[in-house]
């Protein structure tokens, strides 16, 4: 116990020697300040985002990438793919590439990070992305792999951009925080207040005009923003809207989020289609939206638009109290209860201005007549309504969520939120169900189709959520950069893609 | 040196009040401090009743504004928050919350730590060791892990943050409180009443507790801007008051992240907390004085003898 | 002495015990840490999986259990946040708070018997008065937002100082001032307040009668006999400090204790909240000893 | 005593005079005058006492010569104190200090509250050098040790190193004096200096001083209260009341010839010597049924015990056997640490006998538990010797005593309880409307009379009366003592009565026990005891009385100057 504090002095001491003289060579370094510190630099983790902005293409590279403006996936270590059967997808790797450690990159390390992502040995989180599917992979010669499911993936390419590939030096059975990849950068140190990245002489792409990076962390928006300001910082993915105050800096960019709140469909008064829908009008959209700044876009549906199955043409709920008070007289005619106590449940920090949000939406629910009260809840707490199984006695309730798709495909939505097994439903509609199913089934032309049409019933027959607004992130980019944050920066900041102003 | 002839007729004690009153406006500064707290409790108390629902009134159309402008009704003076709600408005009706808050947990934490202090102080059976180390186990029990754990398990409300913040203040009674008793307890008053049959149950309730209790409210008083200012830092973390409901402390640290850009949201309340705390620091100082034989002079009037 | 310190320490034992189970069974009320480290979209068998990974499937006494024997072989778990042992990652932070508090402590303590001393020396006086205020002041507003403003009007304004971080001596300068803002308004108060009475007391007519010089009676003999009073409430606000200096150390970036205990709670990585609770109870009570040892030294009647 | 009259004799003007000295003391209210038109004079050599009761304005004139009260909330309204020609008021801080501790000094009465705790004594002592530019390091220290050896301190040399409360009462009042002779003053104010030590420690200080005025030819200005120790030191004597200088003039014909009523008064209120035995206030019939019987009394303390320390236990009461009769006093005598007060206490069970036991009404007192124990403290009470600390400061005077029916629910129906106060009070010599007041509203005598009130409420049988007129002034006392002597009398009670003071128990006790050491030494009848000690301690006790100075002759035998009498020494770890 004792060594080990010594030890904790004395690697504190050097971390600020090495901080210090980090900061006289700026010129070639790049600082970034992120909002959180990375509890760990797992490459299974790049989906968790300080994790991701910091490993993801920097250090650790996937097999493929997602072209922001299209969704669909392109080349990164692997070159090209087929589907050679129903259930088999073909990958050429890249030839040429070397990991940080010397090792070389090749069949068998891919089949080794995809295997140790699938081991159960280490908690991955990218491969929840998968879902339930069983993976079986065979390197097939030196450059070429196969992937074997146990049912089809259409899109699998665009799944395997969260596989990141790692030296098969990597411990199987334990989570690391000293991955070692493809990237353009290895890392050097790991501490409680740094992360330092250093260049990689031998990456197999352009070499990026960076030859260090050093990720600090910062809780607090307004001194995110202030750190770049002064210089301390060269780029902040994420400040609060209020902070973005200089469109010189400060950058906004549409981040894949979707707001919303669900409607408990199977608690009254709020299982009465009317009561949903004058939930959804009574909201003034203009003034909320006030709080995220001119940019969001109102949303209509669950998904972006990009992704395969958003429905462009539907239109979001307008702002019409007088509408909203008279469906809920008719209903209340019905006898339908609509003074029962309807409890409202936010999460704290689940996006900038989510509490203030809720308080607005609880005051205009108020104002048409609805008993509304507001509870905000810690994450672990929220949680348990936000999935199955819901607790027990949970009565009438309104869930503060947000979900992000930023896979291209609204498989990752629909089935979760509308069909009766999905993980976040309050639905249960055989009949829905089967639209759902074979919505999934299909492809191409009658894939987004289907899913547009599910996306119309849901808006408007079912009712089941109240879509508030797609949310957009600001950036904030030092003066010397030359870079412009897109809808990817919330999982990863490629810091070859980062040039210098000259 | 005082002087009491031995055969003259004790004095009848002048109006108690009165004399602290008198001790009052000798020190102008706790004076204005009493002041100031009388206005803020009777905000509290006023609050609601006189600024109605103004205070949760949404306004998005005129969301953080400016302060000192006098183009909207009067309570929009000190400007608007971040859902255009008038900071004023929401400064008193804030004010019965956060002392309301501070009041109820500062009582029950002197309440529960002075009754256990008075018993770990009089008694050495083993109970009096199990609070001590309960004490101890409580002092060193993060009070964040607390308001955690009580947030998750009883649910966010008013009520549960008085616990947190009642319990994790209790040791501070206790310890004083037993101090006083393990003093207190050798005096010969308790000696005496001993030695007349009286009980322990009579003994800590006659004589004890009230000699301890003064003692108990100096500290209650610098303890109550101790508290509210945990209260707000646990709004900070966010693991304070939650909205709708809302405090100083919880309108600062949802001001806090306007601090460049609209001042007005967080630094009124801000200042709100400053002025109760501060008062009631210089007020404790003043009672301090004026419970001190050797230095009540400084609040007398000190009428000199005609020459 | 030794027999005081070892009856002492063994309190302090059964404390830390008491305190580690009662810590031990009330996080595991706080709900399921799969939830918090799986996305949300995992698969209730990847949510087994990680609860048998981490030995969380187990019923909580057996936990309990098994974390005791741990304990006995010095193992005090793996952090499920930061793939470490939990230890290393308490004891990683903990200097730095260690740093920040100790600083904070020492000046303010420093400063406020500068200054109260004085103050008592002429109470009353303008001196007096403005001291009195100002610190406690200090002492009455939020820290977070005496934080914020800070930084904004000495980094952001005035490009004076850094915003946060560590790394120079410049770095030291905010957070110990915020840090010392409370420390120092009431120990003003305190060294004011004792220095007052103990010039009133008998032995200070006795120096006067001697006829010694009025510095030497002040500082001398007044304020020597007012230290234990500030020790002890000294002594309070370290204790507080060593708990961690939560805001202070989220704000400016600082990697202490405190906030890793926060995150911990937040993230409900369990074995890092009993080390560091560990280990910061474990300092409070050699602080508090060291304390009463201090009072020995300060004041010879005390003996143990 | 001759330099004195040689110096009147000389015709040298008083090295102090004091003239018209007025000092207030203020607050909300009327100032309070603590010194009136106060006039006196010391002259070089000699020895002044001023006696007075307290808050007669006696410490308060001589603070006032030394600069030491506080201004505000005191203030000087007028009159002038002439310093070897320098008036002293006019003085500044400079002038002042390079008269304070150099050519006035003063010693206080309690000197473990005047003696700063945190340092060593050798410290506090050569601070006086080093502050006045005599001496400084190693030489101050070696003043002082010489010092220390002067004033009687055994081993000067190690105990310089010591802190004030490692030693005893009468070791700190020399330390105090070693201080304050350090510079050789003209003159040496001493506040009190023996009020608080036993009558054998007083007689060695009163010698040390009388010994160091002879050997510097300092002039003493003595503060009292106890006629006794001004009559063994006064050359002359100023008597203060109320603040105002009521009588002076040569001590011999002060004492024999009062002239001012109040001095009067004063000189009569307890007769010393023979005289007490004439005394009223010894119980005329005794009935001779025991009530009391205790037997091999003995109470160990632990001292320390610890790794290394091994158990050291300490007898504050050694196998005392007595017993006390219905209707009579007996008078319990000792110095301080001779267990007198823990008999008391055992005897009460406020604490725990080690072995023994006490027959009352055929019970063993440490037997007993419950509702018996509650009985038997119905039927004994205590008075205390501070009423005002025994007193609930919170309670007035009617819950004060009522409590003992608050106790004894069965001893008095509530509705009776009013009528039953004013009575008691009535008893006592205070007034009915007196029960709504608090105990700080009353003076010292009259805060003991409601103790006793308190005593008798329960309708005791005994009364142990713990130093219960010690902290009393002089013509207090006496009142106190006739109110108890009249009330056994009427009541038929028995006191045992602890006290130190010898003069006092001889007036009352109809029995005495001689007490040292937890052991009783001498037993017997009051008179006879006096008379004949028969025991080496009593005579010693009985010895160490003061005489007036005018019936000592000059060439009586006297300790040597540097060695006096050892004294029980105190050490550290029994104060700590």
């Amino acid at each position: 116990m004792k060594r080990s504090s010594v030890l904790a002095i004395t690697s504190a001491v050097l971390m600020t020697a090495a901080a210090s003289s980090a900061m006289a060579q700026a010129g070639q370094e790049i600082r970034i300040v992120l909002p959180e510190q990375p509890a760990n630099l797992e490459p299974c983790g790049t989906i968790i985002t300080n994790v991701g902005q910091i490993l993801s293409q920097n250090v650790v590279e996937p097999l493929t990438v997602i072209d922001p403006k299209t969704g669909q996936p392109q080349p990164k270590l692997a070159t090209e793919w087929t589907q050679v059967g129903p259930v088999t997808w073909r990958l050429k790797l890249r030839d040429g590439v070397k990991f940080q450690d010397g090792s070389d990159f090749n069949a068998e390390a891919v089949v080794f990070s995809i295997n140790r992502m699938l081991s159960g040995k280490i908690t991955c989180s990218n491969i929840a992305k998968f879902g339930d599917a069983k993976l079986e992979v065979t390197a097939v010669d030196d450059l070429t792999v196969e992937i074997k499911s146990d049912k089809p993936q259409p899109i699998l390419p665009t799944l395997l951009s969260v596989v990141m590939v790692v030296s098969p030096k990597t411990p199987v059975d334990q989570a690391v925080n000293d991955p070692v990849g493809t990237g353009p950068f290895k890392l050097s140190t790991f501490s409680p207040q740094t992360v330092v990245l250093d260049a990689f002489d031998g990456y197999w792409d352009q070499k990026p005009e960076f030859t260090k990076a050093t990720y600090v962390w910062r809780p607090e928006s307004s001194i995110r923003a202030a750190m770049v300001d002064t210089g301390e910082a060269d780029l902040t993915p994420s400040i609060a809207i209020q902070d973005a105050s200089n469109p010189e800096t400060d950058f906004a960019y549409l981040n894949s989020e979707t707001t919303a709140i669900r409607i408990d469909t199977a608690q009254p008064p709020l299982n009465d289609l009317r009561v949903r829908k004058a939930l959804n009008l009574a909201i003034d959209w203009e003034g909320l939206a006030q709080l995220f700044g001119d940019d969001v876009k109102r949303a209509s549906q669950m998904v972006v638009p990009g992704i395969n199955g958003h429905d462009d043409a539907l239109e979001a709920w307008p702002y019409d109290p007088e509408e909203a008070t008279k469906l809920l007289e008719e209903a209340a005619a019905d006898g339908v209860a609509v003074d029962t106590e309807i409890k409202l449940i936010g999460r704290n920090g689940i996006y900038p201005n989510g509490a203030e949000a809720m308080e607005a939406m609880m005051t205009m629910w108020q104002a048409v007549g609805l008993n509304v009260k507001l509870t905000m809840l810690d994450v672990a707490d929220w949680l348990r309504y936000l999935q199955k199984p819901f607790p027990e006695e949970r009565g009438a309730n309104l869930l503060q969520m947000m979900h992000d798709n930023n896979k291209g495909d609204a498989a990752f939505t629909i089935p979760i939120f509308y069909r009766s097994s999905g993980n976040y439903a309050t639905l249960s509609d055989p009949a829905l169900d089967k639209e759902i199913d074979a919505a999934l089934a299909a492809t191409g032309e009658d894939r987004m189709k289907s899913f547009k049409a599910l996306f119309d019933k849901a808006r408007k027959e079912v009712v089941a959520d109240i879509p508030m607004f797609h949310m957009i992130g600001y950036t904030r980019v030092g003066s010397r950069l030359d870079w412009k944050p897109d809808i990817t920066t919330n999982s990863e900041i490629p810091l070859a893609n980062i040039r210098l102003k000259d | 040196m005082t002087i009491i002839s031995p055969n003259a007729n004790p004095a009848a004690a002048p109006g108690a009040s009165r004399v602290l009153l008198g001790y009052l406006r000798r020190d102008r500064l706790a004076l204005a401090a009493a002041v100031f707290l009388a206005l803020f409790v009777l905000a509290a108390i006023l609050g609601p009743w006189l600024v109605g629902d103004a205070a949760s009134r949404l306004g998005l159309r005129q969301r953080n504004l400016a302060p000192f402008s006098l183009e909207h009704s009067w309570i929009y003076f000190l400007g608007a928050d971040t859902l255009g709600r008038p900071l004023l408005g929401r400064l008193i009706v804030g004010a019965q919350s956060t002392l309301g808050i501070a009041a109820a947990a500062v009582f029950s934490s002197m309440l529960i730590g002075g009754t256990l202090g008075l018993i770990a102080g009089y008694s050495e059976r083993w109970h009096s060791h199990l609070i001590l180390r309960l004490a101890d186990v409580v002092m060193s029990f993060p009070s964040l892990l607390l308001a955690l754990i009580v947030l998750y398990t009883l649910g966010p409300s008013i009520t549960n943050l008085v616990i947190v913040l009642a319990v994790t203040r209790m040791p501070i009674y206790l310890r004083t409180a037993r101090a006083e008793v393990l003093e207190l307890r050798e005096r010969m008053f308790v000696s005496a009443a001993r030695s007349m049959g009286a009980g322990p149950a009579r003994i800590l309730l006659r004589h004890i507790a009230p000699l301890v209790l003064p003692t108990l409210v100096t500290i209650a008083a610098i303890d109550f801007a101790t508290v509210i200012l945990s209260e707000s830092a646990l709004s900070f973390l966010g693991l304070g008051i939650q909205p709708p409901e809302f405090t100083w402390g919880a309108m600062v640290a949802n001001g806090r992240g306007y601090l460049s850009t609209a001042w007005w949201i967080a630094f009124w309340p801000g200042l709100a907390i400053m002025l109760t705390t501060l008062s009631l620091n210089i007020l404790s100082n003043w009672a301090r004085t004026v419970a001190d034989p050797q230095q009540r002079w400084r609040l007398q009037t000190l009428r000199k003898a005609a020459r | 002495m030794f027999s005081y310190i070892g009856r002492r320490a063994s309190h302090s034992i059964l404390s830390v015990i008491g305190l580690l189970t009662l810590v031990f069974f009330l996080t595991r009320l706080t709900g399921d840490p799969s939830a918090l480290y799986l996305p949300l979209d995992a698969t209730a068998e990847a949510r087994a999986a990680f609860a048998k990974l981490n030995g969380l499937d187990q019923p909580i006494p057996w936990q309990f259990a098994e974390y005791l024997k741990d304990l006995l072989h010095l193992d005090f778990g793996q952090s499920l946040r930061q793939n470490r042992s939990a230890m290393e990652v308490a004891l990683q932070a903990f200097p730095e708070t260690l740093k920040l508090a100790f600083v904070a402590i020492t000046l303010s303590t420093a400063l406020a018997i500068l200054v109260g001393s004085l103050a008592a020396a002429r109470p009353g006086s303008l001196f007096d008065r403005i001291a009195s205020v100002t610190s406690l002041a200090g002492a009455s507003a939020p820290d977070f937002w005496v934080a914020i403003v800070g930084i904004l009007v000495f980094a952001v304004g005035l490009e004076l100082l850094p915003t946060s971080g560590t790394g120079t001596w410049a770095h030291w300068i905010m957070p110990i001032f915020v840090l010392m803002l409370r420390p120092f308004g009431l120990l003003v108060q305190v060294v004011r307040s004792t220095m007052l009475s103990a010039l009133a007391s008998p032995y200070i007519k006795t120096a006067r009668a001697k006829g010694l010089r009025r510095q030497k009676i002040i500082f001398g003999h007044a304020l020597r006999n007012s230290l234990l009073p500030v020790v002890t409430v000294a002594g309070d606000l370290a204790t507080s400090l060593v708990n961690g200096a939560v805001v202070v150390e989220s704000i400016f970036g600082w990697p202490g204790i405190g906030k890793l205990m926060i995150d911990s709670i937040i993230q409900r990585d369990f074995a890092v909240v009993q080390s560091t609770i560990l280990v910061t109870a474990t300092a409070i009570f050699i602080l508090n000893i060291a304390i009463d040892l201090l009072y020995a030294v300060l004041d010879p009647r005390i003996r143990y | 005593m001759k330099s004195a009259h040689d110096s009147i004799l000389k015709g040298e003007g008083p090295i102090l005079k004091i003239e018209g000295l007025t000092v207030d003391f203020l607050s909300n209210d009327e100032p309070v005058r603590a010194v009136d038109d106060v006039s006196f004079h010391v002259n070089r050599g000699e020895t002044l006492v001023i006696l007075g009761e307290s808050g007669s304005g006696k410490s308060v004139s001589t603070s006032t010569v030394m600069d030491l009260v506080d201004c505000p909330p005191g203030d000087i309204v007028g009159g002038s104190c002439l310093f070897d020609g320098t008036e002293l008021s006019r003085l500044d801080a400079e002038g002042r200090r390079n008269i304070n501790g150099r050519r006035i000094a003063m010693i206080f009465q309690d000197p473990l509250a005047y003696l700063n705790p945190v340092y060593t004594v050798g410290r506090q002592i050569a601070e006086v050098f080093e502050s006045h530019d005599a001496a400084r390091g190693k030489q101050a220290r070696a003043n002082a040790i010489e010092l220390l050896r002067r004033v009687g301190i055994p081993e000067p040399e190690s105990r310089v190193d010591f802190y004030p409360h490692q030693f005893s009462g009468g070791q700190r009042q020399r330390v105090m004096i070693a201080m304050a002779i350090a510079l050789k003053p003209d003159i040496l104010i001493a506040d009190e200096p023996t009020t608080a030590l036993d009558v054998s420690v007083q007689a060695q200080i009163l010698d040390l001083l009388r010994d160091l005025q002879r050997e510097t030819g300092m002039a003493l200005v003595m503060i009292t209260h106890d006629l006794e120790v001004a009559a063994s030191m006064a050359d002359r004597i100023i008597v203060m009341n109320g603040g105002k200088v009521v009588e002076s003039g040569l001590a011999q014909e002060v004492f024999s010839n009062p002239q001012h009523p109040y001095t009067r008064r004063l000189i009569g209120a307890l007769p010393h010597g023979e005289a007490a035995e004439t005394s009223h206030r010894r119980s005329t019939e005794i009935a001779g049924a025991t009530l009391l019987k205790v037997e091999h009394l003995t109470k160990e303390y632990v001292l320390a015990s610890g790794a290394f320390a091994g158990k050291r236990t300490f007898r504050a009461v050694d196998d005392v056997s007595f017993e006390v009769r219905k209707g009579e006093t007996l008078g319990v005598v000792g110095e301080s640490g001779s267990g007198k007060s823990s008999i008391a206490r055992i005897l009460l069970r406020l604490n725990d006998p080690s072995s023994g036991q006490a027959i009352y009404a055929g019970e063993n007192i440490f037997e007993m538990c419950g509702k018996r124990l509650v009985a038997f403290r119905r039927k004994v009470q205590m008075v205390f010797q501070d009423p005002y600390g025994s007193m609930n400061p919170r309670m007035n005077v009617r819950s004060i005593i009522s409590e003992p029916w608050a106790i004894h629910r069965d001893l008095l129906p509530r509705s009776n309880w009013k009528d039953r106060v004013a009575e008691l009070l009535d008893l006592v010599g205070l007034r009915p409307e007196h029960a709504e007041r608090y105990p700080h509203q009353f003076s010292g005598g009259q805060r003991q009379r409601i103790a006793i009130a308190r005593a008798l409420a329960s309708e005791p049988e005994l009364i142990v009366c713990d130093e219960a007129v010690s902290a009393l002034d002089v013509s207090i006392q006496a009142q106190v003592i006739d109110l108890l002597a009249d009330l056994r009398t009427r009541l038929g009670l028995s006191y045992i009565f602890i006290t130190h003071d010898l003069p006092i128990v001889r007036h009352f006790a109809d029995r005495i026990l001689v007490m040292k050491q937890g052991k009783i030494v001498e037993e017997g009848p009051t008179s006879a005891l006096f008379s004949a000690p028969q025991h080496e301690y009593t005579q010693s006790l009985l010895k160490a009385v003061p005489k007036p100075k005018w019936l000592m002759s000059t060439e009586a035998p006297r300790a040597v100057p540097g060695a006096p009498r050892p004294e029980r020494t105190r050490n550290g770890s029994m104060a700590g």
